[in-house]
Formats: structure tokens, sequence, C-alpha cells
């Protein structure tokens, strides 16, 4: 025999089969409306189960639930909240996606624990057996989303106050914090008899601090340096330069690792300013390099000299978008120095041309490898 | 998560059973542990293999901030310490000493997941998405998937919290906070691992 | 189905469990129909459902490789389209190995692991279930991918970059590595699960050393899985990031080596080799020294052999990959250390010949199956050898000789090992007889249809045929009558040979079911403690849990050696030894009662993954089943009030033991 | 047996006769002149493989027949016939020792021979040419760096059969544009995988001019199974000649004729991704193909001197006819290089499948060309696509492309 509980969930599964069942017939249906209403016949379908499962099988809890339709319900917040979901999904409908994602959440939390409660207080007369099916039924869910919303929440508020401070700052903040978090746990545990009072001091006061201090670094936005680089992209490959250095970020630093011996086609070394080169699989110096066609092809560069080089290749030239203007086409790799080695990583898509055949060259060494592309 | 003993077990512990003298629970921690090494050692070795593969975007070296890294490293050290307490004031049935040092270990998780959080967003500002280089990917894969291991962490003692304060944990008290301080410990030494590996050992 | 003892006012039960009050949702009480099956934590129901799922996708699996040997018979096959033999042959060996060997042998392990070491149920029933359900939900994972655009279709080795997005578009992949994913958590746990019941809850008595051989094999498997399940858990992670995130770990573009994936999985693949055959070898270990009447010769080599196989195993991953251009330092070093694995192969080998000798062998078809696995292995493993020498290798890889060689191995020793097992054991299961004459029907064939399927494929091989063609070319197969053709069309003629046997099976099992013969207490004259119980066992398995002295304690309570004679003789039968357990039956036994939180979690796992393909919400939906049962099944109390499940005692006795539902 | 008997050196033949005995019995179903039978070697890299092969089988078969009689003696010995129970004893250790290190002494013996042979093969210091070598799905391209030792000047590029100098020492130079492909001639060497990003080495060296054929060894996709390749060893002298046949300039076809319309279809419809060498357009500016821009691997067949190949689409079909194939795979090796460098001829041209690969490609081969499965490939085509030709236009095209010899 089913209980009320059940029934009306089981109700509201069916309700919602059809009204997807009618959604994807009826309305030219879009992906995401068709998995809320799935989500929605999921969770109603659980829930139905998990009252079915506990309630269904106890004969007396059904006598039970019929006295206790006759009983006055409980007060409840929870319709309040719904109503701060529903505005909150409203809001963000017109501002920003996180309110109307965090709206949502409050929504469905609310209705949940809603639409529990009213059916854990038409469970029976007794309001104590009634507070405890509601607790089985939540149990499940509250310990962990009350942690993980605890978490989120500090984490976020934390990573926006070292977002704001300067770098440095940010490091001695989470120390002292930590310090600070660490002594309070000490004094608590050497204390009991302060335990009591002082925590119900300090936790409210520390969370409102964190709290306010979180918002405030979250509206006063990132630090400047962050939101110069977030807007310059330093690091991008446009900015790879194989003249002067005019970048401060790219090509300061070059990484002499050579990250696959097995990819490199050839070596070019320069070594008392002369530049020479070997392909693999074979024994001796070549002055030429075949590259198959559109295939990213790995070569590496030793420098053996004293001063600093880079392998510079050319890959004749092309006009500009749409203007007269043309400009060399080519890359290259970063400066090293003695005993150091880079690697140039290479695609080409088009054979060279008589006039503008392909080379690699070294900017102030002697001797040019050709590149044939067949 | 610690799973409810048989009662046949227990009895049968009674009876003699040949057996390792470690409780069930724990003995299937300490293999999953083990089973967690090998997540993470291909995790690490993964990364080991890209770190220096950039074809875009910043290398390693250009944009790690060891000494954020270096305090945030230390603040999960304290965190064990501080786990090292609970568990030894659960093993003293001294269970409100637990709670306050649960709940220490547990902000302080917080913290470190809040200074990844911090890291995650600077570095993307500073022009290393997930999928810039192999390196980014390899990099945000392994850390992130220990952020995940320290949140899940995190919300584990809080929840011990919770169910000891409500007193509806189920067995023994001591050993459950007991196994989850051995996942924290865990989870802290893999972080001293990818600390020195990832940022401290210049590529 | 619990077992409780009744209300005795003068033995409060020892273990009280003041906080099941909090249970989130009661535990289930009812225990008849399908509940009793669906939310079931005793482990003899877990294996029952483990053997009929992996039955089932054994029929899958072996419905593919019939369309793949029909698409074969002919040149330039019409059966099948190049991506349909694709998808064909990847989930075929996905299937096997996946959602046949391993939950197989899991089955035999849940059932008789307990049993074999005199405990009353694993150490954590009601994760067994959640490895069960999670194993039935990545099994549907994998095969919806049938119905959903198209199944996986880059092999079950799955190389990159073969297997990404832009190779491989539709979600196919998808759906394997997720499904792969799942099933691999099923094992993960199962094996944690196994190996604290062997570690915490052997029978008194019963040393590491004393334990019966199948045990020890299912331990060394239960750890090779621990240890290797994480690393295929990484590459598929990264396969997932790659295809579903945009990540780049084998997009060569980015500067990526594909070789990583092959390094990972094959850290993974080449222990799972071992993780398929291992159980077997110990099925047999039961069952030649059962019907040869003696016990295993050499059981000390016999577990370290096993054990070493189990730790070199995890050495030799590179082998798979001689082709694939390792310096020559590891392929010399792989190579050698490939080759060092043969040698406690062949220890295992001659050991069971050993047993044998001197024996008296009895050959039902248990012991025909068993001695199937030793000659067919044999041929397995010495064409292994060949392939061992790297450089043979390059040549043989990548061809049909490669798939008469596992499949010798597999086939011939994994699954001959299972079905000797089945005949073995379906009397202590079901407590009925398997037909031994059907089980001579379906032997013969499967033997006759194995060779003559897998034995051609070392000539297809070693005279040019790659594997992995969804057709073959005229042009090529050579001349004279015992050309290629000849010998691919004898291969699918034999497959259907293979198939009429495993039909033959099937049969059996209805036929047994109908009108098969109830089995006696003892009907093989066994050796280990899952006979010193009633056929099929009862809920709680012992009376009392026995107390052990012997390697083979049931052989030695019914025979011991007259000193006059020098000969064995029999002093107690079966029924005499069961019923002096019976009699001495413990006073309270416990179980745990069944719990809906495997099966739901479970299905939360299901969905968090649908949500890898079909976005956010929907992994949304699966996080919180996920959450809500994880904290449900920690807050469950581990057993149902007594209250509501005992009945009140009919006749008011206090010490009987009652099957209550 | 015809495996073991065309064996030449004498410590072979004495490893061939041990062979002969071991393996009659079960090879001598083989079948006959399987192109791509790999006990057939029919180069030293390969030789080498089967020395290995001739120690390490015969000690398998023995072995083998020593644990199977065994086992058949044991299980026809202790069968039940009514004999008593058998004392339970346990195993003696010292047989298990000697089981356990007899085993090990075979396989150290076995050991020594495969490290020896690993390094042997390993070996590229000698190597007399060099050629590069690319998969991709499914076809090979091979493209030979400049070397004028070998006359080489300007780089050659060409596709579906790899040609090379007889009796000398060849290195190919192997990667991929796309998934991972394995290069494997049976009769010349073990396979080596071509995997995109790294570049693989394997040695080749034919010890007489002729045809030896090979197929995709790893899996490479939709089409893997139609991925073939076809090695040509020609004598040195018909290699200059080929190699000078591959550089000469190219010849427009006369203004007016079909062959010229057949050139403004192939510069219409083609050159966007196939090159022909020294094809030029109305302005005399060359034409250099883009595949880049359509094709997702960036490349196609490169069509200079098409009618000197067999075989095209990835050597799945022929380009010659049943009769003039027979002609050259069927050529002693003395004349093979006579009857291969002839080319296509229009008499010899297989006009059914090139045809019909013109009329509609991703039909004659499964390929992802088809406009719905591009997708993740941003519209770029993997493999030819349909192009819908007119019959005249075909016409036109296959009279032009029998101009490219």
């Amino acid at each position: 025999m089913f209980t009320t509980g059940s029934k009306y969930f089981i109700g509201l599964t069916a309700l919602s089969v059809v009204a997807t069942v009618l959604y994807l017939f009826l309305v030219n249906p879009s992906d995401l409306g068709a998995l809320a209403l799935v989500g929605l016949i999921t969770s109603a379908a659980t829930l139905s189960g998990v009252s079915i499962f506990t309630r269904d099988s106890d004969t007396e809890t059904v006598e039970q639930a019929v006295d206790a339709s006759a009983g006055p319900a409980s007060a409840s917040f929870w319709p309040i909240v719904v109503a701060l979901g529903a505005a909150m999904v409203l809001l963000g409908l017109a501002t920003e996606p996180v309110v109307f994602v965090l709206g949502i959440a409050v929504l469905v939390g609310g209705g949940v624990e809603w639409m529990v409660q009213g059916w854990s207080d038409r469970a029976s007369a007794n309001a104590a057996y009634n507070s405890e099916v509601r607790a089985k039924v939540l149990g499940g869910i509250e310990y962990p989303g009350l942690s993980a919303v605890l978490t989120i929440i500090v984490a976020f508020l934390f990573s926006r106050i070292f977002l704001a401070v300067s770098k440095d700052a940010a490091t001695i903040f989470f120390m002292l914090v930590a310090a600070v978090i660490f002594a309070l746990g000490f004094v608590f545990a050497a204390r009991t008899d302060l335990r009591k009072k002082a925590l119900s001091v300090v936790l409210p006061v520390s969370i409102a601090l964190l709290a306010i201090a979180g918002v405030v670094s979250a509206l006063s936005g990132e630090r400047k340096q962050l939101v110069d680089a977030a807007r310059e992209d330093h690091f991008a490959i446009e900015h790879r330069e194989c003249g002067e250095e005019a970048s401060k970020y790219y090509d300061k630093h070059a990484n002499n690792r050579v990250p696959l011996r097995k990819a490199v086609i050839a070596t070019i070394t320069v070594e008392n300013n002369e530049v020479s080169a070997k392909m693999i699989g074979l024994d001796r110096k070549v002055d030429t390099i075949t590259i198959p066609r559109m295939n990213s092809t790995t070569v590496l560069f030793r420098n053996l000299d004293d001063s600093e080089r880079r392998l510079v290749v050319n890959l004749g030239s092309a006009k500009v978008g749409d203007t007269d203007v043309v400009e060399p086409l080519g890359t290259c790799t970063q400066l090293t120095g003695k005993g150091q080695e880079q690697v140039l990583t290479l695609t080409i898509p088009k054979p060279a041309t008589a006039e503008e055949p392909f080379s690699f060259t070294v900017p102030g060494a002697n001797g040019e490898i050709k590149l044939v592309v067949p | 998560m610690a799973e409810t003993a048989t009662h046949s077990a227990d009895h049968a512990a009674d009876h003699g059973h040949s057996s390792t003298g470690i409780s069930n629970n724990k003995l299937a921690m300490w293999l999953f542990l083990g089973s967690e090494c090998l997540l993470f050692g291909g995790l690490i070795s993964t990364y080991m293999l890209y770190r220096g593969r950039v074809s875009d975007g910043p290398h390693p070296e250009q944009i790690f901030d060891i000494p954020f890294t270096s305090v945030s490293s230390f603040v999960l050290l304290m965190s064990s310490l501080s786990m090292v307490l609970a568990v030894t004031s659960a093993q003293r049935k001294d269970y409100s000493r637990t709670n306050l040092w649960l709940l220490v270990t547990a902000i302080l998780g917080a913290t470190f997941v809040g200074g990844q959080i911090y890291e995650f967003t600077a570095f993307y500002r500073e022009g290393l998405g997930f999928s810039t280089s192999l390196f980014s990917s390899s990099f945000y894969t392994l850390t992130g998937f220990h952020g995940v291991h320290v949140t899940v962490g995190v919300i584990m003692l809080l929840s011990t919290v919770g169910i000891l304060k409500k007193n509806r944990a189920t067995g023994d008290k001591a050993e459950s906070v007991e196994i989850v301080g051995l996942y924290w410990h865990f989870v802290d030494v893999v972080w001293i691992i990818i600390f020195t590996l990832v940022y401290l050992i210049p590529a | 189905m619990a077992i409780i003892e009744r209300p005795d006012t003068a033995t409060v039960p020892a273990v009280v469990t003041p906080s099941q009050a909090f249970g989130v949702i009661k535990r289930p009480v009812a225990s008849s129909g399908w509940r009793e099956w669906l939310f079931t934590v005793d482990h003899k129901k877990i294996g029952i459902m483990y053997g009929a799922v992996a039955l089932f996708f054994f029929i899958v699996g072996g419905v593919e490789a019939l369309l793949i040997r029909l698409q074969l018979a002919a040149p330039d096959g019409r059966i099948l389209s190049a991506d349909q033999y694709n998808q064909m042959f990847t989930m075929h060996g996905t299937t096997m190995v996946f959602l046949f060997g391993m939950p197989m042998a899991a089955a035999f392990a849940n059932y008789f692991l307990p049993l074999q070491i005199g405990a009353r149920d694993v150490a954590f029933p009601r994760l067994n279930a959640l490895s069960l359900w999670l194993l039935v939900v990545g099994g549907l994972i994998l095969n919806a991918s049938w119905f959903l655009g198209g199944a996986a279709d880059g092999g079950w080795f799955m190389y990159a970059p073969n297997s990404g997005p832009v190779f491989s578009p539709s979600n196919g992949v998808d759906y394997w590595v997720l499904g792969l994913q799942v099933a691999g958590l099923a094992s993960l746990i199962g094996s944690i699960n196994l190996i604290v019941t062997v570690l915490n809850m052997r029978a008194p008595g019963m040393t590491l050393m004393k334990m019966p051989i199948f045990t020890w094999m299912i331990l060394v498997v239960q750890f090779l899985l621990v240890f290797s399940l994480p690393v295929i858990t990484v590459a598929l992670v990264l396969l997932m990031f790659q295809r579903s995130y945009g990540a780049t770990f084998f997009d060569v573009s980015q500067g990526a080596d594909p070789l990583l994936w092959q390094h990972l999985f094959w850290i993974f693949g080449h222990p799972e080799v071992y993780v398929l055959i291992l159980p077997a070898f110990g099925i047999i270990s039961e069952v030649l020294p059962t019907f040869s009447r003696k016990p295993l010769f050499g059981y000390p080599f016999v577990v370290f052999s096993g054990a070493a196989i189990g730790l070199v195993g995890f050495g030799v991953w590179a082998h798979h990959m001689f082709a694939s251009g390792l310096g020559p330092v590891s392929v010399a070093v792989f190579s050698i250390a490939t080759m060092a694995i043969a040698i406690p192969t062949g220890v295992k080998v001659f050991n069971w010949l050993l047993t044998m000798w001197g024996g008296k062998i009895w050959y039902t078809t248990a012991m025909k199956f068993a001695i199937g696995l030793v000659t067919l292995f044999t041929i397995g493993g010495l064409s292994g050898v060949t392939h061992s020498v790297a450089p043979s290798d390059t040549q043989q890889t990548d061809t049909y000789y490669i798939v008469a060689h596992f499949h010798y191995v597999l086939f011939g020793g994994m699954v001959f090992g299972l079905f000797s097992g089945f005949y073995y054991w379906w009397p202590k299961v079901f407590g009925k007889m398997l037909n031994e004459k059907l089980g001579s029907w379906n032997f013969w064939l499967m033997v006759i249809g194995m060779n003559m399927t897998f034995g051609p494929m070392h000539i297809l091989g070693l005279q040019g045929q790659p594997r992995r063609m969804y057709v073959w070319t005229e042009a090529r197969a050579g001349e004279g009558f015992f050309n290629l053709g000849f010998w691919n069309l004898i291969a699918s003629i034999g497959s259907f040979i293979l198939a009429a046997g495993v039909l033959f099976f099937l049969i059996n099992i209805v036929h047994t079911a109908k009108k098969g013969k109830v089995a006696p207490a003892d009907p093989w004259d066994a050796r280990t403690l899952e006979w010193i119980t009633t056929n099929p066992p009862k809920p709680h398995n012992f009376d009392r849990i026995p107390v052990v002295h012997h390697l083979d304690e049931f052989f030695h309570r019914k025979y011991a050696e007259d000193t006059a004679t020098h000969t064995m003789k029999r002093y107690a039968t079966a029924e005499e030894v069961i019923k002096a357990e019976e009699d001495a039956a413990d006073a309270h036994i416990h179980l745990p009662s069944p719990s809906y939180w495997p099966l739901v979690l479970a299905l939360g796992i299901g969905v968090l993954c649908m949500g890898v393909v079909y976005g956010v919400p929907v992994m949304v939906v699966g996080a919180a089943i996920l959450v809500f049962s994880v904290f449900g099944w920690v807050l469950e109390p581990s057993t149902a009030d007594d209250s509501e499940i005992d009945p009140p005692s009919v006749d008011g006795s206090t010490k009987e033991i009652a099957p209550i539902g | 047996m015809d495996t073991v008997s065309r064996v030449k050196s004498s410590r072979r033949r004495i490893l061939g006769t041990l062979v002969g005995i071991a393996a009659s019995a079960t090879l001598a179903g083989c079948a006959q002149n399987a192109p791509q039978d790999t006990w057939e070697p029919k180069g030293p890299n390969a030789e080498m493989i089967h020395d290995l092969d001739n120690l390490v089988f015969p000690i398998a078969y023995v072995v083998g027949i020593i644990v199977l009689g065994l086992a058949l003696y044991i299980f026809w010995k202790f069968k039940d016939r009514g004999q008593e129970i058998p004392v339970q004893g346990h195993g003696k250790p010292y047989m298990e020792i000697t089981l356990t290190v007899v085993p090990a002494l075979i396989l150290s013996v076995v050991g020594v021979f495969t490290f020896r042979t690993i390094f042997d093969l390993a070996e590229t210091q000698d190597t007399e040419i060099v050629i590069n070598v690319t998969g991709q799905q499914w076809w090979w391209e091979y493209d030979y760096p400049v070397q004028p030792e070998h006359g080489i000047n300007q780089p050659i590029v060409t596709s579906g059969q790899l040609v090379f100098p007889a009796g000398t020492k060849v290195l190919l130079r192997e990667t991929s544009r796309d998934v991972i492909h394995s290069y494997w001639i049976p009769a010349l060497n073990g396979k080596k995988d071509a995997v995109p990003g790294r570049v693989h080495l394997l040695r080749l060296e034919a010890n007489e001019p002729g045809l030896y054929a090979g197929q995709c060894a790893e899996f490479c996709g939709l089409s893997h199974a139609n991925m073939r390749m076809e090695a040509i060893a020609l004598s040195k002298e018909d290699f200059a000649k080929w190699v000078a046949n591959q550089q000469k300039a190219y010849v427009p076809p006369a203004a007016g004729t079909v062959e010229a319309e057949g050139e403004a279809v192939y510069i219409a419809q083609c050159a966007r991704c196939h090159q022909v060498n020294g094809l030029k357009d109305a302005q005399g500016k060359p034409i250099i193909s883009a595949p880049d821009e359509y094709v997702y691997s960036g490349a196609a067949p490169n069509l200079t001197a098409l009618m000197t190949r067999n075989t095209f689409a990835g050597a799945m079909f022929d380009l010659v006819n049943e009769k003039c194939r027979a002609d050259v795979w069927g050529a002693p090796s003395e004349k093979f290089g006579e009857a291969y460098l002839k080319g296509v001829t229009e008499d010899c041209l297989n006009q059914k499948d090139l045809r019909a690969w013109l009329r509609n490609a991703p039909e004659m081969k499964p390929m992802y060309a088809e406009p719905n499965l591009l997708g993740p490939s941003d519209g770029k085509y993997r493999g030819m696509p349909y192009l819908a030709l007119t019959e005249d236009d075909i016409d036109k095209l296959v009279a032009y492309l029998l101009t490219l010899k």
C-alpha cells in the first residue's frame, strides 16, 4: 500500500514524464530544456523510490499517515527561501549568469527541503517522529551539502583576497592566517573553559571578517599585474621575435630541454662561427635538409660557441592580409648560450618556389643550410 | 568512505580467525591508498614527460610563484599536524578536542584549496589556459586531481565533525577518525612530492 | 535474506548498534522475488549475478566474433562495412576482456573465496554489491553506444591519436572510456574487498600456506588489479579530457608523444593478461588434484610461481611495443624480461602434469576441460616464447599469429579453465549436477572448434595476414590449395563449431535446471573447505566456522593413511563430516541486511558519466544522487532492526538458526 | 617444404633441416608464394630475423612435443582403472628446481642470440641511401632527399610504391601525418611503426631486384585494410634510370589535344590538392597545390610521373590491368627492372578502376570523405572527396594522366 507521500512523488514523476514527452513532441526541443525535464523525472523518481522504501514497507506508518493528515502542519521558512531563489533566477537572467546559477541552486535546495518537510509533516501526528523522518531522508544531503558549501565559500573568499592584494602580500597574508588558525586551535585545546564562549564569538567574527574581506576584494577586482597580463597576453606566440628583443616576457627564458630525441629529424650545430647540419640516421654532414610537407617536424639547434645564438628559418614571404605589404615568413628559436640546445618545430604546408628558397641561418654565423620541402 | 564491517566478521574475530590484526576498514584504506599512489604516479609521470613541451604560452619557470606555493605547502603540512592531534584526541575519547582539531584541519585544507583557486586564476590571467600547451594540460590535470582530493578530504572532515556531534557515527569512532586521517596524510604526502617535482626541481 | 538468532533473554546479542535509528533509510527487509536479488549483499547471490552478467556478455562478445569470422570467411567480405567491422572487433575485445573474463573470474571469486577460507561473507558485503552494479552500469554504458551513434572503433587498445575526436568522430570512444572507467572502479572496489577478506577472515588455523590454491591465485590477481587499474584510469582520464574538454595530451601538433598512451595502456594491459589467466589456473589447480585423487604437486612452487608471474608481469609491458620504435636497449631489456616470465609459467604446467602423475584420473567434464587447458595453454605459451624474441616479434606482431597465440592462451586457457569451474562447482552452487553427456559434447565441440578456429591463424599470421583488416584480398593470399583463403575459411567454419559447443553448454544449463540430477553432498570426493557445507550452501555458509589443520582440509577429514599398508583409507563420508559441523553450530550468527545503496550509488555514477557526453546538467543530477547515496550508505545501520525482521518464534525455542524472509 | 628448401647459406641449411623435420607436419599446409610470407626472407635484415626463428621455433617444437607427449602418456597411463587412491605426497623440491633451471638455461641461450640480433638490426651507420616515408590515412608517401651520389639533385616525391636500388643499404625515416601506421615489407624486414611527431628508422635491403609486397600493420582507422604497399627493388642501373625519369622536366600536352583539355580539367579540379611538378598556369607561374586547406592531414599524393607506378589509392588498386600486372609480378629478377620501367602504357591501363575512382572515390574506398562526418576536422576532408566529375571530364582526365610518365 502506498502512503500519501509516495503517491505524491509518483504523481510528480508521472507528470514530469508527460511534460517531457509533450515538450519533446510539441515544443521545438532544446537540449537544455529536455535535460532539465529529464533531471526532474530522475529526482522525482528517486524521491518516490526513497519514500516507498522508507515508509511503505512499514505497515504501521500507513496507519500513522492516515492520522497525520488531520494534524496541523508545522511552520516553515522554506517558502521564503524558494521565493528568494526565484527572485535570484529572474535577477540573474537580467544580470550575471552566476546569480542565475546560484538562484537555481537555492530554488532547488529550498524546494526539496520544503517538499520533504511538508511530506514528513503529514507522516504522522508525532512531531518528533516527523522530524526524524525528515532527518532520515535529508541527512544524506545535508552533511555533504553543507560541508561542500562551507568549503567552497572559504576557499573562494580566500582566493579573492589573494587575487586582490600583491603577490608578496598574498604570501604573507596566507602565512598569517594559517598561523592564527593554528594558534587558535591550540588556545582552545588548552583552555577548555574558554572554548564554548570564545568559539561562539571568534567563529562568527572571523567568518564575518573573511566574508567582508572577500567581498571587498572581489569587488575591488584583481591586482593590476593580473589584469594587465590578461589584456596583453604576454606569452602569445605572436610575441616571438627573431630580431631585436622587444618583448619583456616571451623570449627571456630559453628552455634548454629537448622534449623528445626521437622526434628530431636533423641537428643544426654552430661551432667556430660555422653552421653545419646532420640528419638523423646518417653519420655525415649535409647541406640540405628535407622535411615532408605539412608534417610537424622538429629540428634541434645546438650552440657550441661562446656568444648567444638563435636558429632562424626563412620560409619566403607573403602578403599581409589584403594589403600589398609583403612580409618575410619564418620563425626562430630563442637565444641560447654556449653548450645549450633548442628545438624548432616546423609544419610547412607549401614547398618553396625557385625565387624564394627556404633556408636555415644563424644570425652572426657563417653558412646556410638549405631546406627542401618536396 | 569507511564501510561497516559485517557482524559475522566481528564475531569471527572472536573465534580466532586467521587475520592480519589490522581492522578491515583500515586495511581497505591502506589498499586504496596503495592504488592511489599508482594513480598519482601515472599523473606525475605524464607531467614529467610533458613539462618542457610548450609550443605556446608560458614555461613553468616563467609563472610559478614559489614563495606562495611554499606557504600553501606549509599550510597543508600543518594541517597534517592538527590531524594527528585530532586522531590522538579521538583515541583518548576526548571528542570535543577531536572536533576542534578536525575543524582546524578542515579550515586549513579549505584555505589550501583557496590558494589553489588563486594560483589557477592567476596562471590563467597570465596566459596559461587548460589547452594552451601540453605543460598546461598536464599541470592542471595533476594539481587539479590533487585539489579535488583535498576538497573531498575537507568535506569528509567536516562531515565527520557533524556526524560526531550528532552522535550518528556507526562503529568505532576513533577508528573512523583515524581512517580519515590516513587519507588526509596521504593527500599531504602526495602534495609534498608534487611540490618538489613540479615546482622546485628546475626542468 | 537474513539470518539472525532468535531473541534469547539469556544471551543478549554481543554487538549492539546504538546508532541504527539514525539511518537515512531503513534497510530493506523484504527478501523475496526481485528484491531478494536487487538489494542483496550475500556474496553467493552476488557471485551468481556476476556469473549471469558475464555469461550474457560472453554470448554478446561471441556473436560479435562470429560476425567477424563470417566477414573474413571469403575475400572482400561484404557482411559488414569497414566501420561496422572496426566497431565489431573493438567491442569483441573489450567485451571479452572487461565484461566476460574479469567478471566471470569475479563470479567464481565472490562465490567460492569466502567458502574456501571458511568465512561467512566478504569483508564489505555492500561494497561487493556495489562492484556488481557498477559492472552492470559499465557494461550498459559500453554497449549503449551501439544504439547511440556507433560503438568505439579504435580497437580494444585504443591507440592515440586514432582515438582522438578527429579520427573517431562518433561518441563511441566516449562511451568506451566512460564504460571502462566505471567497470574499472568496480574491479578496484572488488579487489580491495577480496584482499581484505583473504587477509583478515580466514578460518582459524588456515595459514597463508594452507590456503586453497584458487584463493591464492585470486589474491594475486586482486593485487595486480589494485596496482594496475589506476594506471589505465589515468590513461582514460587523459583521453577523456582530450576528447571532451580540449586538452592536448595526444595532440601531436602540440608536441605530444602518442607513445604515452601505449605505455600507460600496457602497464595496465599486461598485468591484465594475468588477471584473466590466473583465476583459470587457480580453478584447474583445484580440479586436477580432485580428479587425480592427489594433492597439487609442489603447492608452494605453484603459489610462488603465481606470485612471480604477477610481479614480473608488471615489468614486461613494453613487449607489446617492440615495433613501435623504442630504442634497441629497451627492446632488449623487455625481450629478456619477457622470456623470464616463461619460467614460472612453465613451472605451473609441469606441476599440473606431475599432479596427475601416479594419480587415479577420473575423466569428468570438469577434468576434461582442465586437461584441455593444460595442453592448449602449453601451445599458446610456446608461441608466446617465440614472440618474446623481439626481432621475430617485429614480423609477428599485429598479424594473425598473435591472434592465434592469445586465443590459445585466453580461450584455451582462460575459457577452458572457467568451463572446468562451471562443471566442477555447478552442484555446489545450484545443488544439481550438470549433465555429463551434454558436457562431453560441449567439451569436444569446443576443443575441435577452438583448434580449427585459432590453429590456422598461426599459418595465416606467419604468412603475412595482418590483424584488424575488414577485408583480405585474394592477391595477397598466395597460391596452392592451402592458400590463406583456405585457412580463413577453415577458421570461420571452426568458429561456428566452437559456437555450437557453447550452445551445448547453454542447453545443458536449461536441461539441468529442468530435470538435472540432484547433487549429492560431495559428488567429486573433493578436497577443500567449500564442500564442508550443504549444496547449495546455507545463507550463512557454515553452521560452525571450520577449524583448519591441513591443506586440503576436507580430504583429510575423510581420509587418512593406513600406516600398515601405506594406502589411503576412507574413514568418514562427506555427510558425516558435514553433520559433525552442523551439530556444533555457532550460537550467534549475524549477517548484514540487504541494502538499497549499492544499486542507487552505481546508478548515480552511471548518470554522472553520461554527463560527460550530454553536458553538465546531467552530471549535476548524477553527482547529487552519488553524494546522497554515499552518505546514506555511511549513515546506514549495519543490520535492520531485529524487531523488523524477526517474526516471533513458532515453538518458543531460542536456539534455532532460522532463515527469515 | 617450400619455405625451408629455399634457404641458402650452409649454416641455415643445417638449421633448416632441423626445422624441416619439426615444422613440416605443421607447415605442409602452407600457402605457396604468399607475397607477405614472413618465412621467405629476401634481404639481409629479414634473414637475420629468420635465422633467429630457425633457432627459436625448433626449440619451441621440441619442448612442445615433449610436454604434450608426456601429457598424453599421463592421460592414458594414470586413468582410473580401479587402482588405489595414491598416497598424498606434496611434491619433490629437487625436481621442481630442476624444472625451473632447465627452461631458464634454454631461454638464456635464446636470450643471447636475441640480444645480438636486436643490436645488429638497429645498425644504421653504414647506410647508403635515405628515403623519407610518411604514413597518412590510407597511403604512404615516399620522398627522396637530395642525394647527388644517387643522381637525386632535386627531391622526388612518389607514393604507392617504394622504389630503391637492390643490394644497397636503404634507410627509411618513417613518420606519420595523422595516426600511427606501421611499415612492413615482410620479405625485407620486420615492421616499424610510423608515429606522428617522431622519426623512426628502418633498414631495408633487397638481395635481388623484384617486387616485395607489404601492408600497413598498425590499425589506423577506417580503411586500414586498404593501406597496402609495394617495395620495388631495381638494379643500380635501372634505379638510376628511374631517378632520371622522375626528375625530367614537365612536358605540357600539345595545345588543342584531348590531353591538353585534360590538363585544364586537372588544374580546375585536382590541382587544389594534388601536385604535378613543373605544371604551370596560364600566366606561366608554377601551380603549387594547397592540400592543407582542404585535407585534414595536409597532403595528397604527388602525381608527377604517375604512370611510372603500378598502383594507386594507397596501393589498393592496380593502375595496370591484370595481364600487365602479372608480367611485372612474374618477371624473373634479371628481367624485372625492364618490365617495371615500362610503366603504364595506354593498353596496360586499368581503365575500370581508375575511372570508377575518379567518378566517386569515397564509394571505392571507405574514407571519411563524406561531408556529414567532417565536423571535428573543421570541414576538412580526410581522403579524396566526391568531385561530381562528368564522364566527359573523366575521359579527358584519363587521357591527361596517361601523359604523366
